[in-house]
């Protein structure tokens, strides 16, 4: 079977078990013999390479343009200061200071285009890192890491799923929310794989997740997580929706307590290893042999 | 005194170690700051006084009736927000960072900004007090600014219904919306739990923590669940002077109080998390 | 400053498990302190300039970066350069009257009196006194049984792992002195 | 010397803002002619960034201290280059008329 996919991992609320699905699956695919990637797209705390031994192949190093000031051209008139939406150019025209506040900076080249004494140029300036880990011959995880106090993580994001590229089977574990990383993620993936908890909170979190999905036009299913605690409230609404259920993790102390020492639950448990195998085949079977549109 | 609930990585308990708080007190206000997720009104259901809209930053549109699809704003674009779609310039809007670059270079003028308005801030009543929770609409960044604004409200809900004690149930993460809950409060309580990213986590949120020079206080949730993990995280917290103000057991009670709707100070009061959660309340408040 | 070119060290020989045990966690500004010193090899008042730091910060930070790589050498532990100040404050001072917290712009003129309440009672922060006032109590490290809590203070040349907690008969642990890390 | 004071509203009775870069109000206050002003901070609303910006418009009145709440991670060092002192009073009780007696010591 060949066919490349990329599918989304993602949840409303974090810790509904997002991370313990994309590894598992990963490890599946692995096992299974499938060229796959996993691309850690939870740039704020990355940790899917706690589950997994892996050769750093590849680093890159996620640049942005920060400008510099020339402060012996700079005439002082403000424009550039006027220009800057994120209030990152501080400027005392009385005492002639100006400098770039480089926290605050988006570098969208705006006080560049606004300077006509030639007095900004540009420099590189590192947002993070997208480290590239090879696990084993057919597979490998890429990693966005942001640096602590980076604005955003979107630009990381987009170039770790870059990075990916398009040849395999791609999983990518995405960042918790609806905000902005979520849909930079989500938005590549031919199918998303939403994971969820069966409590009010999973409940009113997957409702959001499903509302912007369906803006988007994606096709997804649900997991629940800890099936067994918790309420029956999102069954009725999954049937309600009629949104498939792709899979019941059960809630098992072991499987917590595996999780929690960095070990793939599969491994040790072949009823769930079995579950796994037959909600992947019929995910590939229906949406793997359809050609990526990006 | 304001005390915020934190967590480097989600699903660690915050939420339903916030809702403990809030219950421990015959009153006080409570904010939720998890403006990305916010789940506490579910448990708490307030009643709806006060609804304020949030603006939180521009986006740019295109007036086609002016637009010459000359292109020149996807040049200049560095976000790759500007795109040519069948020969038609058009903006896409979860990529546009609002920096209004498009609208001062567009030649013919027809690039505007408009204003993000689809984010809201709530305030009421709650059966142990006031509380004050913010939506952010899908797809809008989170910048810290909603953070300030339910904040903001909930302080001065403290002032004009007398109550001492503000519980903030803070964003997970580490990015912006973190500092911004954090920001000037008396005391932090990070939760965190025994696994491999629970700690790695903590140790990011702890490096965030430092720079503020906070009262810092550490909840170990679910210890039972990795005792060797536990030891490593206390410590670690040890070795950087870091108090631990409690270690929960897994409690699937907790769980039980939550499709209840109820804290777990009003479901099962007498539980390992009860009085676990009391006897850090008042520790952390004692100092 | 200078940011590290490298993350970290690891150490290397048949002891050297990946996991085995935590890693030493080396601050940006200690790193900074032991470049400036023992790299371009600047004097101690030099170095403190360049990080716009005092003196004594400095040879606090300096003595820390020591005290973490020896630990590091000894016990065969990677060493991690993250975290930390990347930038350095001025120096701050309370004022015992009003109750603020203020700092000295100008490094050059001492600090006298409360800029609000212009009170002269006011104490610089811990880093100032606690090292050069009292050597007595100088920051020695102590030892922590991590059963019962109960601390000692260290001796130095014995390493914690050798003294037995006396309720709990368990071998202690280092901890760093909390006067001397808050700064 | 002017003094700049953070301020919740526009009057001698209103407190001190906690918050520096989002406060409602500032005082400038000049210890020589102890004449004062209110400036309405412009940055409130500011999606990011009021702190630097909050600077910039105290630090072109040149104010030479600010008395405040608190100080924010960006802030700090701007203030520091400045050579502007930092004044971090965390009463929010206290009110402006209250500081400026303080300030005439």
């Amino acid at each position: 079977m060949t066919g490349n996919i990329k599918i989304a991992i993602a949840s409303g609320k974090g810790g509904t078990g997002k991370t313990l699905v994309s590894t598992n699956l990963f490890y599946l695919l692995q096992q299974q013999g499938y060229v796959v990637t996993l691309v850690d797209c939870d740039a704020e705390e990355p940790n899917a390479m706690v589950f997994f031994d892996g050769k750093v192949e590849k680093t890159n190093d996620i640049k942005q343009k920060i400008p510099v000031i020339d402060a012996s051209k700079c005439t002082f008139c403000g424009k550039c200061h006027e220009y800057c939406n994120y209030n990152a150019i501080f400027l005392l025209p009385e005492s002639e200071i100006i400098s770039v506040i480089e926290d605050l900076c988006h570098g969208c080249g705006a006080c560049s285009v606004a300077c006509n004494a030639g007095a900004i140029s540009e420099k590189d300036v590192s947002l993070g890192i997208v480290t590239s880990f090879r696990v084993s011959e057919k597979s490998k995880i890429i990693e966005a890491r942001m640096k602590v106090g980076v604005y955003s993580p979107v630009s990381i994001i987009k170039e770790a799923n870059k990075e990916a590229g398009n040849h395999g089977i791609i999983i990518m574990d995405s960042p918790p929310g609806t905000s902005c990383p979520f849909i930079q993620t989500v938005s590549t993936a031919d199918y998303v794989i939403l994971v969820t908890e069966p409590t009010p909170f999973g409940l009113s979190d997957l409702k959001q997740s499903v509302n912007t999905l369906k803006t988007m036009s994606k096709s997804y299913g649900v997991i629940i997580n800890r099936a067994g605690l918790g309420d029956k409230a999102i069954y009725s609404y999954l049937q309600q929706e009629s949104i498939p259920l792709l899979l019941e993790i059960p809630f098992d102390k072991t499987i917590a307590s595996a999780y929690s020492r960095g070990k793939i639950v599969l491994e040790h448990n072949p009823q769930l290893l079995q579950s796994f195998a037959t909600m992947l085949t019929a995910i590939l079977e229906k949406y793997g042999n359809r050609h990526n549109q990006r | 005194m304001e005390i915020a609930i934190i967590s480097g990585k989600g699903g660690t308990g915050k939420s339903s170690i916030s809702a403990a708080f809030a219950t421990l007190k015959e009153r006080v206000v409570l904010a939720d700051c998890d403006v990305d997720a916010a789940n506490l009104y579910l448990l708490f259901n307030p009643t709806h006084e006060e609804e304020q809209i949030y603006i939180g930053g521009q986006k740019a549109t295109i007036d086609y009736s002016i637009c010459t699809n000359c292109g020149l704003c996807i040049d200049y674009c560095r976000f790759g927000a500007i795109d040519l779609l069948s020969e038609k310039v058009v903006i896409i809007d979860t990529s546009c960072d609002g920096c209004k670059l498009c609208s001062r270079i567009c030649p013919e003028e027809a690039i505007t900004m408009i204003d993000n308005d689809k984010s809201r801030m709530f305030a009421g009543t709650f059966r142990n007090g006031k509380m004050t929770y913010g939506r952010l609409a899908p797809g809008e960044e989170n910048s810290g600014k909603l953070v300030n604004l339910v904040r903001d409200k909930a302080l001065q809900l403290a002032k004009s219904e007398n109550l001492d004690t503000i519980i903030i149930d803070g964003p997970p993460g580490i990015g912006c919306p973190v500092i911004s809950s954090i920001t000037g409060v008396d005391h932090v309580v990070i939760v965190t739990e025994p696994s491999l990213s629970g700690i790695h986590d903590l140790k990011r949120t702890i490096e965030i923590t430092s720079k503020f020079n906070l009262k810092t206080w550490i909840i170990i949730n679910k210890h039972d669940l990795n005792p060797e993990m536990t030891n490593q995280i206390e410590s670690y917290c040890n070795g950087i002077n870091l108090k631990i103000a409690a270690k929960l057991l897994f409690d699937p009670q907790v769980v039980e109080a939550m499709v209840q709707c109820k804290s777990a100070i009003e479901h099962v009061p007498i539980s390992d998390f009860s009085t676990g959660i009391q006897a850090a309340f008042t520790q952390i408040t004692s100092e | 400053m200078n940011p590290p070119i490298i993350k970290g060290f690891k150490p290397y020989g048949p002891e050297t498990g990946k996991h085995k045990i935590e890693l030493v966690n080396l601050l940006y500004e200690e790193y900074e302190a032991l470049r400036l010193s023992d790299y371009d090899m600047l004097n101690h008042h030099q170095a403190s300039i360049k990080m716009a730091v005092s003196r004594p910060t400095f040879t606090r930070i300096y003595a820390s970066a020591l005290q973490k790589i020896a630990k590091a050498f000894v016990e065969g532990r990677q060493i991690s350069i993250e975290g930390g100040k990347v930038y350095f404050d001025s120096d701050w001072y309370y004022c015992n009257d009003c109750g603020c917290h203020f700092n000295n712009p100008e490094k050059e003129k001492s600090t006298k009196d409360c800029p609000l309440c212009g009170s002269n009672k006011i104490t610089a922060f811990a880093s100032e006194n606690s090292m050069e006032n009292n050597p007595d109590n100088l920051c020695g490290d102590l030892c922590i049984c991590l059963n019962c809590g109960l601390e000692q203070k260290h001796q130095s040349g014995i390493p914690c792992s050798q003294e037995i907690c006396p309720k709990c008969n368990i071998s202690m642990k280092r901890k760093r002195n909390l006067n001397c890390i808050n700064s | 010397m002017k003094v700049a004071i953070t301020s919740t509203g526009n009057t001698l009775e209103s407190n001190l803002d906690q918050r520096f870069g989002r406060c409602a109000y500032f005082v400038v206050y000049d210890t020589d002619t102890k004449a004062f002003e209110f400036i309405p901070n412009p940055n409130i609303d500011a999606e990011q960034g009021a702190g630097p910006a909050s600077v910039n418009l105290v630090a072109s009145r040149d104010v030479q201290k600010i008395i405040s709440g608190e100080f924010g991670m960006k802030v700090k060092p701007i203030l520091d280059s400045l050579k502007i002192q930092m004044v971090v009073l965390k009463d929010p009780e206290k009110q402006i008329k209250d500081i400026i007696e303080m300030l005439k010591h």
